[in-house]
């Protein structure tokens, strides 16, 4: 048992599955022996060396490129893009060479590669530095979506990603660098495709992802303890896969969804799980399904601005308040 | 072959421009050191938001251009654009206001620190992706070159950003179409905190890629204000006259970290010693006094310069905090964000 | 009155706003001299000449980016990107700069640019060359995203991307690129943001768009004709600004919606509009919204698979009869 | 400065390179000219789906590398694949097979002409986004240099693939880290219909940039298979002896269009005769006969490539098509398409 923050947990992630394979190497800017621009990279440097952990160039398009080349013959990379907006900036070798090749090649190339980037807003960087962009790597068919939302997770599906012989865009929640849980001891290794139930709840369901699951829990208390409605608060964890068998399973049982989402409403991860429950839990729907998300505009920069678009507590609470009227 | 020029004023002797010139310079220069040094401040009293790049020993660089530019020639720049927006003529109070998330900041708080911008002053943007404004810049100058107006378009890019993609699209198609722009790397030898040497394969990033485009190496000094002026004119004039593009590296340093809480740590102390010696501002101080300037007229300058970012403080300070409503505004031309009907 | 098709409405709707508009320009690889590479732009380089028709290199982040700098000074350019997939190599400056410029400026700065692109499959040109991106557009706040079924159309609403003062996303359909129409006499101008009903019906809704409108229409008078099942067929034509209001009108008369999507499934455009009747027209809905598409998968090449892929009249006509049961 | 090294047999006097190499060479190249005259044919016979691009006129340059490689050397080739697939040993059948859409086919119908890919072979792969295996390219490379196993990475680019930002990452990663990758550009003076020469900033694309990356300057006859043997095998050596990547230019002309349907119409006589005349299959033939080799010799080894291009024709053909539910299997390594639980 090891406190850890979500930072920390990443490098611990990191650690675990370099100790464990020699083959997993490190790729990104400053990653290396300034540790990462967030500190979330510090010691490997150290503890990893110089051949395993490289700092690479502003140059986005040959560190996914790179990664994809050595997954292809025999390594197991992990490229870094420092921020997740900067993924636009190699979507092509991400979105058309990554995703594509084991099909394009129906099966001859596989590409054991991990793409890792600090995804998402709150920290007052402004509209290109600050966005959540799970959507975009969940509609590529090819790609493996993970979002974990708390440093235990971190660990556990990093293990996962590493270890999964498919490309794995690893979205890590800069809002929840922060955030501190007990590790255990030894080998954290968990297993992507599975959501988890973050608390139970009988009269809705909320679906939350990575920033948006704390927020979500604690609007579930609020909505308990002071309007007695029940929340079932449910972590899918990874986009791709996408455990549906729980969340249809849930929202059978309290006939109303929500989802609360950090990226623009536009196509958000929500839209997908709202339609497939349209379809396949119609019937059994009471309620309206309502997505509460950050509006359809880039993030503006200004605290009090930022704050006001990303959905929060009582932007859940009232929304749910007001649906179950 | 390209050759490679490479200028600084002392080089070429001493200094040709007149007196007003160079107190313009001068003036210019130690108005963005004090308004940085101001930011730096502000931050530490956690009044700015988020993040914002300094340009606290890069000085020379926007003041020699600001300078050498024309009132209507455009300038892009990128995250680390405090000094170059107020080298267009850009008020400090909105530019402080903007770092402070004010309603009276110059984009009402939605851009902030790295994308300081005011058309009004032909200050196109600062751009917070490395190399993004490399080929918006193309653009302008294309621009300027299809309405025959002569303008030029002046972007200002990093060493670190030599290596991605972008850098070399713009060059090749401002090479190709004779393009008025005029690029200038303000080599600071680091990245972020990697510095450039580790991860480039030419010793002098932009310069030694010039040739790669048909353009002539340049290097200037990027802590001499009268160089960088001088390399200015003559770029800007050449650009105006239809003779295509040029690629300019500034040898120049940080005076701090990469942003604002860093440290900067892993500089060696010796390296820091030595550029830190060579600081713009302490420097071309002392060159005017040998000069046969009066400290007076230099000491008044400061004073006034002190006084303009006080007030540009006590103005940002008073602003109010945008209204929330202001953030759904002016995703669209309509002055809204309504994406259905 | 001439008839024309797809491919050269493409031109004459160009041509039309060169004509009318000396600040447009033309530019792209190989659409000036060679007049393009599906001969979509053939005739403009002799008529507007080299200054206003320009052949680029192949440097697709410097051709929006160019676009970008020359919408911001006074032109209003037209970029072409060749393929629609190619829209990844140059993400970054569209999605990143050109839709979050106007926002981040708060206004300073307007960006009056169209980029035009060959979008879709049935080509047998494989999974780099065939995709249907209008999903990615679309989830991007600050673009406007539009894709004709017609060569009417084509014309009409190229003259209203190029007159708008927003950056729009133009994307033509390849596999219409041989459909045939008479075109008025005289100026041709549309207006973005405004639905089309192809075809009355009674019982349903189906939303196509692009290249799907053709095979909707066939399915819904096959349906009529062979089953007595009256489907109403819609085509938004412009993504965003998106018109629910004919979309949500038809669906609460007909109380079912299916959407037939050439995107792959997950987070096409449909799961938006599925989403957003999901909850504004929930009480008025008697069956499961059902969903149409390609499947999440690359598209492959050879002839028999990719017309597997894409979603056929015969899927459609299936699809309902299965749903009304 | 980097010098520029022109290489061609005839300029280096007679061949050094003894009988069987040179038949070898012969062979190849002969094989890769009926293949993709039979690819056209089975084009015009509406035969091939979708779209293809021909080496034909360029064949000198795949065969003189495959010859030069290592059987466990990698290869990373564009759309313009077909001879770069041929070159390392992979069996005309199954590419035939995958140009006419069959299960038969090297990717079972799932890729296409302009994907081609034989991992069994080491040719890991066709890209169809220009400049896009560039950086993959150094990947590969990277991985052999720290897997210690010595194998270099092969990756062949056009003209046109110049200009873009891939071009410029790759090389840029590739010389910083020394990596074992060859970088060839074909340039055959065309993108697709556009001149190469309209669009560039240097005359030329990729030599006159070596410098911009701390690299030699290499020009090569791309029509002359000696030419191009010989400096495939001296800088496969370089790399693999640990002294980094190498850029080579390879002058080359296409014998027809760009792509399936294109006429070419857009090329100047001229330049047409005069390219033609430097056919490479012809002339090479021309050259083995002046050096004594006897027709004979020669005739055999057509009639054999012929055969053998016959037989690869009637397997092609005879293939079954693929079966509908192989759409839906290997997107994911558990071989299906799943996405959801
Ligand atoms: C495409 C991209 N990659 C990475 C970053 C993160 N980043 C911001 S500044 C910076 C360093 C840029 O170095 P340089 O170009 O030398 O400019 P300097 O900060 O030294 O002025 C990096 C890597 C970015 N903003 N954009
Ligand atoms: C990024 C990108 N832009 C445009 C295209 C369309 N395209 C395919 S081939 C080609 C020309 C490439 O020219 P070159 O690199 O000289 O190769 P060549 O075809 O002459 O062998 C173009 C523009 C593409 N495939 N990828
Ligand atoms: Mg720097
Ligand atoms: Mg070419």
């Amino acid at each position: 048992m090891a406190e850890m923050t979500y930072r920390t947990a990443i490098a611990a992630g990191i650690a675990q599955e370099m100790e464990r394979d020699p083959t997993v190497y490190l790729i990104g800017e400053d990653v290396g022996e300034p540790g990462g621009v967030f500190k979330a990279t510090e010691g490997l440097y150290e503890r990893f060396g110089p051949d395993r952990v490289r700092d690479m160039p502003i140059s986005e398009e040959a560190i996914i490129g790179l990664a994809m080349g050595a997954a292809m013959t025999g390594l197991r990379p992990i490229a870094e893009i420092m921020f997740s907006d900067f993924v636009a900036t190699c979507w092509d070798m991400i979105a058309n060479q990554v995703a594509k090749t084991r099909y394009m090649t129906d099966g001859q190339i596989g590409l054991p590669m991990v793409i890792r980037t600090a995804n998402g807003g709150g920290l007052r960087f402004g509209a290109q530095h600050s966005q959540a962009v799970e959507n975009w790597a969940m509609a590529i068919p090819g790609l493996k979506v993970v979002a974990p939302s708390n440093p235990i997770d971190v660990i556990g599906l990093t293990a996962a990603a590493v270890r999964d012989p498919d490309p794995v865009v690893f979205l890590d929640s800069k809002p929840l660098y922060s955030l501190k849980a007990d590790i255990p001891d030894g080998e954290v290794v968990d297993e992507l495709g599975v959501a988890k139930v973050r608390r139970e709840g009988t009269d809705l369901t909320i679906v939350a992802l990575a920033s948006t699951v704390p927020k979500a829990v604690e609007a579930a208390d609020i909505l308990d303890r002071e309007y007695g409605i029940s929340a079932e608060v449910i972590d899918p964890r990874s986009l791709i896969p996408l455990d549906m068998t729980t969340i249809l399973e849930s929202v059978r049982r309290t006939s109303r969804m929500f989802t609360v989402e950090e990226n623009p409403r536009v196509l958000g991860w929500g839209a997908e799980i709202a339609s497939i429950v349209a379809e396949e839990a119609f019937f059994e729907l009471e309620d309206p399904i309502v997505r509460i998300t950050t509006p359809h505009i880039p993030l503006p920069q200004a605290d009090v601005l930022e704050d006001a678009a990303l959905p929060s507590v009582d932007r859940v609470v009232e929304t749910v308040r007001k649906t179950l009227g | 072959m390209a050759r490679t020029e490479t200028a600084t004023s002392e080089a070429t002797g001493r200094s040709g421009l007149d007196e007003s010139t160079r107190l313009a310079l001068f003036r210019s220069i130690v108005e963005m050191r004090y308004f940085e040094e101001r930011a730096h401040r502000l931050f530490l009293d956690n009044l700015v938001k988020g993040t914002s790049h300094l340009s606290l020993g890069q000085e020379a660089i926007a003041a020699g251009f600001g300078l050498a530019m024309r009132p209507d020639d455009y300038t892009f720049a990128t995250y680390r654009g405090h000094a170059h927006t107020l080298a267009r003529g850009v008020p400090m109070g909105p530019v402080l206001g903007e770092l402070l998330g004010r309603k009276t900041g110059l984009l009402h708080g939605k851009g902030g620190s790295m994308h300081l911008t005011s058309v009004e002053h032909n200050m196109m943007g600062s751009y917070a992706i490395v190399g993004a404004h490399m080929p918006v810049a193309a653009g302008a100058a294309w621009s300027a070159q299809v309405r025959g107006t002569e303008q030029v378009a002046v972007c200002f890019v990093g060493d670190g950003t030599t290596n991605i993609g972008n850098f070399h699209e713009s060059l090749n198609l401002a090479a190709v179409w004779k393009l008025p722009v005029v690029y200038v790397c303000e080599n600071n030898l680091y990245m972020e905190y990697t510095p450039i040497s580790k991860v480039t394969s030419v010793p002098n990033p932009a310069a030694d890629r010039a040739s790669a485009y048909g353009l002539e190496s340049l290097i200037v000094d990027g802590n001499d204000p009268e160089a960088v002026y001088e390399m200015a004119l003559e770029r800007l004039a050449r650009a105006r006259a239809g003779e295509g593009p040029s690629l300019i590296e500034a040898k120049t340093y940080r005076k701090g970290g990469h942003s604002r809480a860093d440290p900067a740590k892993y500089r060696p102390e010796e390296e820091v010693k030595e550029w830190l010696a060579r600081d713009p501002v302490d420097n071309y101080r002392k060159r005017l006094l040998e000069s046969g300037i009066d400290e007076a007229t230099l000491v008044e300058i400061e004073k006034e310069s002190l006084a303009k970012v006080d007030e540009a403080d006590a103005e940002a300070r008073a602003g109010p905090l945008p209204d929330v409503s202001s953030m759904e505004t002016n995703v669209w031309s309509d002055g809204g964000s309504a994406w259905r009907r």
